[in-house]
């Protein structure tokens, strides 16, 4: 049993576009496509699922905000209460407006971070990571889609010069 | 695929392919620096070092080395450091809020904005830190558990405040800017041959975090730049306040003051704008970026400078007009003494540079002139410079009992450290032109189709 | 002094055992352990910090630095056998005199671990140069050792030396001239005249720098007495000064408290008080109605005044009011400057017209503290330079400074055979000397006192002496070749001594003087002069000049120019205007002016820089006497000029020069600016309604008018439970003589900072008097006149020539809504329960937010570090400096911000004693630094929650008000109402 | 031989006499003298310490042979000199003192002793540190299940072969042999530096720092049972609790000077600070002054630092606090010791008080745990009746006012 993997590479993203609607409408798993940027409708076009980053940034930043209200209650209130310049520091409640800048800070500072170090993480993305672009092209001006067959790839390497692939390579 | 209104003018000029713009982009960082370039870093890096002996001297001898005196504690340290900060706002403000916006023309110039806002909040942060009388002791600002029993810091400052939001604000900022720069640095990366140049490659491999390109990894990626720009934007928004709470929420005439947070961000924008104008007007000479910072962006830019000026002059006057209607003598006094006191200089040339200068923008062909706007935007650089000195120095040198009125003149060192962070700021920035992809390709590709001149033209036929 | 001052705090107090009164006889016989780090080889040459020192003597704390990480080896080294009375920790007080020639003062001497580090008032009033005199005795530019034709020696050479040289000139039969300060002191009177019948041809001769000589000769012509009067300010209704500061520097030193006794609006009455006077004094300043005259009028009003009160109608109009007010007054005090014998007569004479004497004049219990004659000094000088003095012995003066004719009178000394000095310095006349035999400080010497008729005073020593020095009494019985100690003689001359020594004061025996009325009433007439006149004064500073190398006195700003390290002439605006003189701002605030060439009397000063004061008459320029030191010491060496020269005043020739001179102000503006500052009223209106003046600006509310500490979103903190500190300052009885600036300065090692930073705004005072001048121009004449804002402000910065002065002590106001504590980041300055507002020097970053948001500006940033810094060579950074330093307060390092603590050390330390006592704190046991020094009773402290404290009733007195009031800021430190007499 | 050295000893032993009399009323004035003169070298009924035992001190022989034998004690403890002995020192006691030290000694009973807390640290303290480091290893071993679970899942969806933990362990081991333990070396060698050096900050528990002179305050405060406080006198009344002058040692040491060649040889050091040597010399209390006076140099072992203000009256006579609440037992060690917290946590007085410290000694954070613990003895002091009362007020209870209740956590009350 062999595994063939099959490239096909474009010129512009617009031909992608309708080579992969062509190629996902004769059931062929595509398995992966590299752009040099965002193309739009692409998502769509290969049928990936929204993803749930903005979700995680709200639960993030409502940590964040949890974080620094706990925080503060414990240091001003709890821990160890000062008169300071005769404020009202006995109870939360009344200081509060003196928290909401730290509080409204440390929920950016818990979104923006946590949703970021998500991201990397989920898109295996850390230092010295190795890139995995089949071809070093695809970050320039090359759109890529990779396939992963077994068994005959003439199909899809006739489907890909149809819809307009400028190379066709297969390893 | 996007269409663009025709009647808008093209923000990518002459015929750009994309592989045109991967050459444009990296011909910075792969070719050798032309002698503009070299002619600027050596005064900046010379500025740079100068800065650097004088704060080692400050630290060194202590604060006495500045020309503070019991009445005014504050001049030049926090009169750079809100300059600076606002400096900062203007690059969050075109990747982050035209982003939100989708404004495509934030594209070329988003990245040379936000590394300015970094090295401009770097300036920045330095501020508060030597401004201290024991800088070694910085980090007692931070609510670390300690063995003092234990001992905390106070959350009802707005100088604890700053400490949160400027923190934040950088970071946030780094991150933001470094999300966008993965792809491009990807690009360099695979620009790069191992054989011929093994460290740029290594270098650029280890930087774009083994970025491929994936077509998830580019859902992810508008979908959290998309957010960062939302939380990014009340950040902008909040730091500048929360600075200018610094002063608002004090007792001093002139300072206490409930429109200072829009004032503040206003001004922000305002001088930001001035500075990445100031910024790209160089730059586009010194790494040939005339194809992509075009006298569009530029008009845009000056639009925006025009706005927000007359809305900082209407500040102004609202701030006089409230100390006249207050009815209270100290707060009369105190913008009384701004316009007509010992400073009335510096109120001048506030106002000349901040309200009169910028109102020639009204005129189409100064608005569309690279020479009449690098002018202006270094005089609105000064102006607002002035605005915080006005703020901080004419309020506290006469306050609330004339027994304690004085003046302030700045020592040698208190300009060998405004220069030097000048000095250091463009050092950084030249360093990062010669080894960052000033310009945001990926997210310019997107557009090349859009408003590109070529692709324009092409549709008008 | 409103508070029963006790004497002898401390351990002897706590235990009153016989034994420890016993063994008190004993205490300088031990030796306190100090020679070992004080020899010349120990501390001269270490540098060692205050601390350090502390760690030799044990027991106190440790490192130099605020934050040290590491931890060195400390050393702690006790005594090998402890003097029983010094317990480390604990002070021990000790009644002495403080007597320097010029200043007398019955002090209480605290000290701590053997070391006397404040000076606190026991009889008398304690005035800035008292109060300063403890740090002179750690001046490190005293001699070490007797000096034997400007090298050193010991005291068997030049005890030899000297005794040898006398007894020639004796067999000789030449003149020897014992030229002294004034000599208050019986026993030393006494061992004069044994000197004298020992070699036969002694003359003594008294000199005071600043004379009294007129109105002495004038009391001998009138009364038979050479002594002046004991005044009674306190029982005088109306009180008129012919140019006598007497608040300030003039005759004793009680004045400043009996003046103000007499001047409480409480009792609702207050005497009127008028001065007449060229040039502005701290008495003018204080004075109902001041009227500005030349000098040379002086006399001739004097004059004008006497022939009113006898009728006449050719009445001077200026003084008319005068002469109204002393006809109805029942009783009154007219005193004068003049030290002319005739003009002298002429006031004993209005006094005598006014029925004055044996009411408010006491010619029985006269002072003492002024015996100089002019006549005697002149003629030494005339003989010394004809030869006809063959020795001549110094003490406690330095005729080569201030005499008027110092220059004759160096010349003569080459003809002196045998020339002695005693002076503590190698100062201007010792180094003319052939032998300098160091006299010791006060306060490591023995002695009494006689300041009046009947009273007393003794002196005790309270350290070993810091250096190889003799009492001048000492040294006088050795060279009459006794061998008999001065101590020994003292004890032997009066009965019952340890009390007496443990009182230091006590009321002996009165001379009735058998007084003779012979007045007379010389007449003058006003010149019509035109030209400028000059006359010396004399700062609260600096006095005569003995104290000159004093850095606290240097750094003390002048309570009417506020400028120090300086002196300078004083001139009107208009005088100044005619002259082409101006006095202008730098770019950083600091004062500049120019300087002038002045001929007095055909000698010339030149160089001399002019400062426009307001209140200077027209036509007159006036300058202090001593500055211009030539050999004082590090700081007080060439500082100023010698105004001496110039002591009789006259006609001034001034010629402006090129140059300007750098003035170091503390003050910069002079003027309220139309705001409510100090609230003032009059007392016919005080009378009518307490609270007139104190007028509290009402708000606009949803229900109603309201004042601004009624308009709050916050509930209050718990002030009731414990204490709550308050201090009350009194403005009307206020006089600005800044003993409470020194007096601070001491107790809370308070850093000098020099010249060069106080011209850059950066004085480190944390208690000011803050001086303020009427203006021409007030809001109600611009909204008569329709000037505009721009306009009126302008005008109001510049001061009348003739102002109302007005001075505000302000430190911190230990707010209980701090703006302060809120906005730093690292909670350094917090609040405590009793109300004071804390700063926490260790835990400071130093971003100086506090110090801008300070309404007060009360909050001081050490800009450089002050002690241990060569650049700063004051006494933090010398070895002896330092031992003034008080060791319970932190010595701050730089970086951080300092401010008052209302003195937190002290309170602290009453508690404490009320706690292990199980008593409730005392009124009168509660000071502060500044409220201890006050001997008008302007100052208040206590606890305000405790309704047996005075403070609780001065919480609700009618006059009360907050400074800044609008601001609720909600002080601790609160003002009484400036009260003034007048219409 | 009333003279002026002795006076002064007189006065120094009245005065300690003062301090004992505020440490426990109940005392009789017998007892007081006893605890402060005679127990240096004296016990009841313990036997001989340095003098012989005072309960035998009345059947010795030099006394029951006089017809007097209690005037002749009196005499002999007033002057022994005069008995041409100089077995101890002359004690500055009046008779009606001396009687009443000798009603005290007869009336004595002895008190029953706490038993004392095992001391023994180090097994405990090993105990804890072995199953701190289970912990570790067991979170150590969690992480690295999660991590590896999460590599797999991710691995898994990039459809890449997994591997189990031990696979991917051992594959990364034999790959990485040298690295890995260079590696790790390098890595916990800094880290135990960094450690070592950031908790070492401002921490001086256990500081015991030599001392010119080998001094035990077993010996002298444990075995003889002398009074913290008479030697450290100024604690009770003084902010300083005092380093005692060497003129304190000596009016034991002139004539206690050793039993062997090591005690005599410090206890010479002593002598060496008058300037005479224990051997050949005779010491005179007259003759001090005339003597060549070295201060004894030693070294401080509490270093508070200089912005720290601690005032030991207060916390001693007024707070009521023992001398070990704070300084530990010290009475079981040789020369001065800075206290670790745990130790002190053990002493009973703590724990009756209910204070447990969570920070290193000396440092704010253990300042801070007391103050925050201790209760503050309002009822027999007047100077706290109306700050009681309206404490009550405020708080609604009738007691538990601890320090920070009455401002004990105020910056300014320590730092000025």
């Amino acid at each position: 049993m062999s595994r063939k993997t099959v490239y096909g590479i474009f010129d512009d993203e617009e031909v992608l576009l309708n080579s992969v609607k062509e190629i996902k409408s004769n059931n062929i798993d595509i398995k992966e496509v590299y752009t040099p940027f965002p193309v739009h409708g692409l998502d769509k076009a290969l049928g990936l699922k929204e993803t749930r980053m903005a979700i995680a940034a709200f639960v993030y930043g409502c940590l964040g905000i949890t974080f620094a209200g706990l925080m503060i209650y414990n240091i001003m209130i709890i821990d160890w209460p000062m008169n300071i310049g005769g404020k009202p520091n006995f109870t939360f409640y009344h200081n509060v407006p003196s928290f909401v800048p730290v509080m409204f800070e440390c929920t950016v500072l818990f979104a923006a971070h946590l949703m970021s170090i998500t991201y990397l993480i989920k898109c295996g993305l850390f230092p010295g990571a190795k890139s995995e672009n089949p071809d070093p092209r695809t970050t320039d001006d090359k759109f890529l889609i990779e396939f992963e067959l077994e068994g005959s790839t003439k199909k899809v390497k006739d489907l890909l010069s149809k819809t307009g692939a400028s190379e066709i390579n297969e390893k | 695929m996007q269409k663009e209104s025709e009647i808008r003018d093209p923000l990518i000029l002459g015929k750009k392919s994309y592989h045109d713009i991967t050459l444009d982009v990296s011909k910075p960082v792969e070719g050798k620096a032309n002698k503009y370039w070299w002619i600027l870093f050596s005064i900046s890096f010379i500025m740079f070092i100068w800065g650097v002996l004088s704060m080692a001297y400050t630290i060194g001898t202590g604060i006495g080395s500045w020309g503070l005196n019991k009445t005014v504690n504050w001049a030049w340290d926090i009169t750079n450091f809100v300059w600076w900060i606002g400096i900062g706002h203007a690059g969050t403000l075109i990747s982050a809020v035209l982003l939100l916006f989708r404004q495509k023309w934030r594209m070329s110039i988003n990245r040379s904005a936000e590394a300015m806002t970094i090295f401009g909040v770097a300036q920045a942060a330095l501020f508060p830190l030597i401004h201290m009388g024991r800088p070694w002791l910085a980090y007692w600002v931070f609510p670390i558990p300690n063995q003092f029993g234990s001992l905390w810091v106070n959350f009802n400052s707005p100088l604890l405040w700053d400490v949160f939001a400027i923190s934040t604000y950088f970071s946030v900022s780094v991150v933001f800017w470094y999300i966008g720069l993965i792809p491009d640095f990807a690009m360099l990366r695979d620009r790069f041959n191992e054989k011929t140049a093994p460290m740029k490659k290594k270098l650029y491999s280890f930087l774009s975090f083994g970025w491929s390109g994936k077509a998830k990894h580019w859902q992810r990626f508008e979908e959290v730049s998309l957010v960062l720009a939302g939380l990014a934007t009340p950040l902008v928004f909040s730091v500048h306040s929360i600075v200018s709470m610094d002063f608002a929420t004090s007792v001093i005439p002139g300072w206490h003051t409930t429109i200072f947070p829009p004032y503040f961000v206003l001004g922000a924008l305002f001088s930001g704008f001035a500075m990445v104008e100031t910024l790209l007007i160089i730059m586009r000479k010194v790494v040939n970026m005339e194809a992509y910072i075009t006298i569009k962006h530029i008009e845009y830019m000056n639009i925006i400078i025009l706005l927000t000026g007359s809305l900082v002059g209407t500040a102004y006057i609202t701030e006089l007009f409230m100390a006249w209607y207050s009815g209270v003598e100290y707060e009369q006094y105190a913008f009384l003494n701004r316009a007509t006191g010992p400073y009335w200089w510096a109120y001048a040339i506030m106002m000349t540079c901040n309200v009169l200068t910028p109102q020639l923008y009204w005129i189409n062909s100064i608005r569309k002139s690279f020479i009449a706007t690098f002018i202006l935007s270094i005089f609105v650089n000064i102006g607002m410079w002035f605005e915080r000195f006005v703020i901080i120095v004419t309020s506290l040198h006469r306050d609330f009992l004339p027994s304690s009125w004085s003046m302030f003149s700045p020592s040698i060192i208190d300009i060998g450290i405004y220069l030097g962070t000048i000095g250091f700021f463009f050092v950084l920035f030249l360093l990062y032109a010669r080894t960052f992809p000033v310009i945001a390709q990926a997210e310019l590709k997107t557009i090349v189709k859009s408003s590109g001149s070529e692709y324009k033209n092409k549709n008008n036929e | 002094m409103t508070k029963t001052k006790k004497y002898w705090k401390g351990l002897a107090e706590l235990n009153n055992d016989p034994i420890v009164e016993k063994l008190a006889q004993n205490e300088f016989t031990e030796e306190i352990p100090v020679d070992e780090f004080l020899g010349d080889s120990g501390l001269a040459n270490s540098s060692t910090s205050r601390r350090d020192f502390l760690k030799f003597l044990g027991f106190s704390t440790a490192a130099a630095t605020l934050a040290a990480c590491e931890t060195p080896v400390n050393k702690v080294i006790p005594y090998v056998v402890k003097p029983e009375e010094t317990v480390p920790g604990i002070a021990n007080y000790y009644a002495s005199t403080i007597y320097d020639g010029h200043d007398f003062a019955s002090v209480l001497v605290k000290t701590r671990e053997g070391r006397p580090i404040k000076l606190e008032s026991n009889k008398t009033c304690t005035n800035a140069r008292v109060q300063a005199s403890v740090l002179s005795l750690y001046d490190s530019a005293r001699l070490r050792n007797p000096m034997k034709d400007g090298k050193d020696s010991d005291w068997k050479t030049v005890d030899t030396d000297i005794t040898s040289k006398l007894n020639e000139i004796k067999n000789n039969g030449g003149n020897i001239a014992l030229l002294t300060s004034t000599i208050i002191s019986p026993t030393t009177e006494k061992l004069i005249s044994d000197f004298s019948e020992k070699y036969g041809n002694v003359k003594h001769i008294q000199m005071d720098a600043l004379s009294s000589h007129g109105m002495l000769e004038a009391n001998l012509e009138t009364f038979g007495v050479r002594a002046l009067p004991n005044y009674n300010f306190d029982k005088a209704d109306v009180i008129v000064s012919f140019g006598a500061d007497f608040i300030g520097n003039w005759g004793h030193p009680n004045n400043e408290s009996d003046y103000s006794k007499g001047r409480n609006p409480k009792n609702g009455k207050m005497s009127k008080h008028f001065q007449v006077e060229s040039t502005l004094t701290l008495t003018g300043s204080n004075a109902d109605e001041r009227i500005q005259i030349k000098p040379s009028e002086q006399a001739g009003l004097l004059s004008n005044l006497y022939n009113a009160l006898n009728g006449s109608s050719t009445l001077d109009k200026r003084i008319a009011k005068i002469v109204d007010s002393l006809i109805e007054a029942k009783t009154s005090i007219v005193v004068c400057n003049s030290n002319d014998k005739e003009v002298q007569l002429l006031v004993n004479a209005i006094n005598n017209k006014l029925g004055n004497y044996g009411s408010t004049i006491d010619m029985q219990k006269t002072s003492y503290l002024r015996k100089g004659n002019d006549k005697d000094v002149s003629n030494l000088v005339d003989d010394i330079n004809s030869g006809k003095i063959d020795a001549l012995i110094t003490y406690n003066v330095n005729p080569s400074y201030n005499l008027v004719n110092a220059d004759e009178f160096n010349k003569g000394l080459g003809k002196v055979d045998l020339k002695i000095s005693t002076s503590l310095y190698m100062d201007e006349t010792a180094i003319n000397m052939d032998y300098v035999c160091p006299d010791n400080h006060n306060l490591e010497s023995w002695g009494d006192a006689n300041p009046s008729n009947g009273e007393y005073t003794l002196m005790q020593p309270t350290i070993n002496p810091l250096f190889n020095g003799r009492q001048f009494q000492d040294s006088l019985l050795s060279w009459i070749g006794s061998s008999e100690e001065y101590y020994n003689l003292l004890k032997n001359s009066y009965s019952s001594w340890e009390e007496k020594l443990h009182d230091g004061y006590f009321e002996g025996e009165q001379v009735n003087h058998s007084l003779t009325s012979n007045f007379s009433a010389p007449s003058f007439s006003i010149p019509s002069s035109k030209g400028i006149e000059f006359e010396i004064s004399e700062k609260i500073s600096m006095g005569d000049g003995s104290n000159s190398n004093n850095p606290w006195l240097q750094e003390l700003p002048d309570p009417l120019s506020r400028a120090c390290w300086d002196n300078y002439l004083t001139m009107s605006a208009s005088t100044a205007r005619d002259l082409g003189i101006k006095n202008w701002h730098v770019s950083n605030g600091a004062l500049n002016g120019s300087k002038v060439n002045i001929t007095v009397n055909s000698k010339t000063l030149e160089n001399v820089p002019v400062l426009i004061q307001p209140g200077q008459a027209v036509g007159s320029v006036a300058m202090a006497v001593g500055y211009g030191r030539t050999n004082a010491g590090k700081c007080g060496t060439g500082v100023g000029h010698n105004a001496f020269t110039f002591v009789n005043g006259g006609k001034a020739d001034i010629s402006i020069i090129e140059g300007e001179h750098e003035f170091a102000g503390v003050q910069l503006h002079h003027t309220m600016m139309g705001r409510d500052i100090v609230k003032e009223t009059t007392l016919a209106d005080f009378i009518n309604d307490p609270s007139s003046g104190n007028h509290r600006e009402k708000y606009y509310t949803h229900d109603g008018l309201k004042t601004s500490d009624q308009v709050t979103l916050w509930d209050k903190h718990d002030h009731q439970t414990g204490h709550f500190w308050n201090q009350s300052i009194d403005l009307t009885l206020c006089t600005g003589c800044a003993a409470c600036v020194i007096s601070c300065h001491a107790e809370n090692n308070v850093p000098v900072v020099g010249k060069e930073e106080v011209r850059k705004s950066r004085d480190m005072h944390w208690l000011r008097i803050d001086r303020y001048f009427s203006s021409e121009m007030t809001k109600e004449r611009s909204a008569e006149e329709k000037i505009s804002a721009i306009d009126m402000y302008s005008e109001m910065e510049d001061p009348s020539e003739n102002p109302e002065v007005v001075f505000q002590p302000v430190m911190c106001q230990h707010c209980n809504n701090a703006p302060c504590e809120t906005v730093c980041p690292v909670a350094a300055t917090t609040h405590s329960a009793e109300g004071l507002n804390h700063m926490t020097y260790n835990r400071c970053v130093g971003t100086r937010y506090c110090a801008n948001n300070c309404p007060y500006k009360v909050r001081r940033f050490n800009w450089f570090q002050y002690s241990d810094n060569d650049k700063f060579d004051y006494n933090m950074n010398d070895d002896y400096g330092k031992m003034v330093l008080n060791p319970d307060v932190v010595v701050r390092s730089r970086g951080v911000i300092e401010k008052c603590s209302m003195c937190i050390q002290m309170i602290q330390e009453i508690k404490l004693k009320a706690k292990t006592n199980g008593v409730s704190v005392k009124d009168e046991d509660v000071q502060t630094a500044c409220s201890s020094a006050c001997s008008t009773g302007a100052m208040i402290f206590g606890d305000s929650n405790d309704s047996s404290h005075e403070i609780y009733n001065l919480k609700n007195d009618p006059r009360k008000y907050d400074l800044l009031d609008h601001l609720n800021v909600a002080p601790s430190v609160f003002y009484q109402t400036k009260v003034r007499n007048k219409s | 031989m009333v003279s002026l050295t002795n006076l002064k000893l007189r006065v120094l032993f009245l005065s300690v006499l003062c301090f004992l009399s505020f440490n426990s009323v109940a005392q009789s004035e017998g007892e007081q003298i006893f605890k402060s003169v005679c127990a240096a070298c004296h016990s009841i009924g313990e036997g001989k310490l340095i003098g012989p035992d005072a309960k035998e001190w009345m059947t010795s022989e030099r006394f029951t042979s006089t017809e007097d034998p209690e005037g002749t004690l009196i005499k002999y403890v007033q002057n022994p000199a005069a008995f041409g002995v100089i077995e101890m020192p002359a004690q500055a006691l009046s008779a009606d003192e001396i009687k009443a030290v000798l009603n005290y000694i007869n009336e004595y009973v002895p008190e029953e002793k706490p038993v004392a807390v095992s001391s023994d640290l180090s097994e405990e303290e090993e105990d804890n540190a072995i199953s701190n480091i289970y912990i570790y290893i067991i979170v150590l071993l969690l992480l690295i299940f999660i991590l590896t679970s999460v590599k797999n899942s991710l691995k898994e969806s990039l459809s890449q072969p997994t591997e189990t933990v031990l696979e991917s362990v051992k594959n990364y081991i034999t790959i990485n042999r040298n690295k890995i333990i260079i590696g790790f070396i390098l890595f916990v060698s800094i880290m135990y530096l960094v450690y070592n050096l950031m908790m070492g900050v401002g921490v001086v528990e256990k500081y015991q720092p030599d001392q010119p002179i080998a001094f035990s305050h077993e010996i002298h405060a444990g075995l003889n049972g002398v009074d913290c406080n008479y030697c450290h006198s100024s604690a009770k009344n003084s902010a300083h609790s005092g380093v005692p002058s060497a003129n304190v040692c000596m009016n034991c040491h002139a004539v206690v000077k050793g039993g062997d060649d090591e005690a005599k040889n410090e206890i010479g050091k002593i002598w060496k600070s008058f300037g005479l040597d224990i051997e050949t010399d005779d010491f005179d209390w007259n003759k001090v002054d005339t003597y060549t006076q070295t201060p004894i140099e030693w070294v401080r072992v509490h270093n508070l630092p200089d912005h720290a203000y601690f005032n030991h009256a207060q916390h001693v006579t007024v707070g009521g606090l023992e001398c070990q609440q704070c300084h530990g037992n010290m009475q079981e060690k040789t020369v001065g010791q800075v206290a670790t917290a745990e130790e002190l946590n053990k002493i009973d007085y703590n724990i009756k008080d209910g204070i447990e410290f969570d920070h290193p000694t000396l440092t704010m954070g253990w300042c801070i745990d007391c103050h925050r613990q201790k209760e503050v003895n309002m009822e027999e002091n007047d100077y706290y009746t109306e700050m009681h009362k309206n404490l009550k007020e405020k708080h609604g209870t009738e007691e538990g006012f601890t320090v920070d209740m009455i401002g004990g956590l105020e910056c300014g009350k320590c730092h000025y």
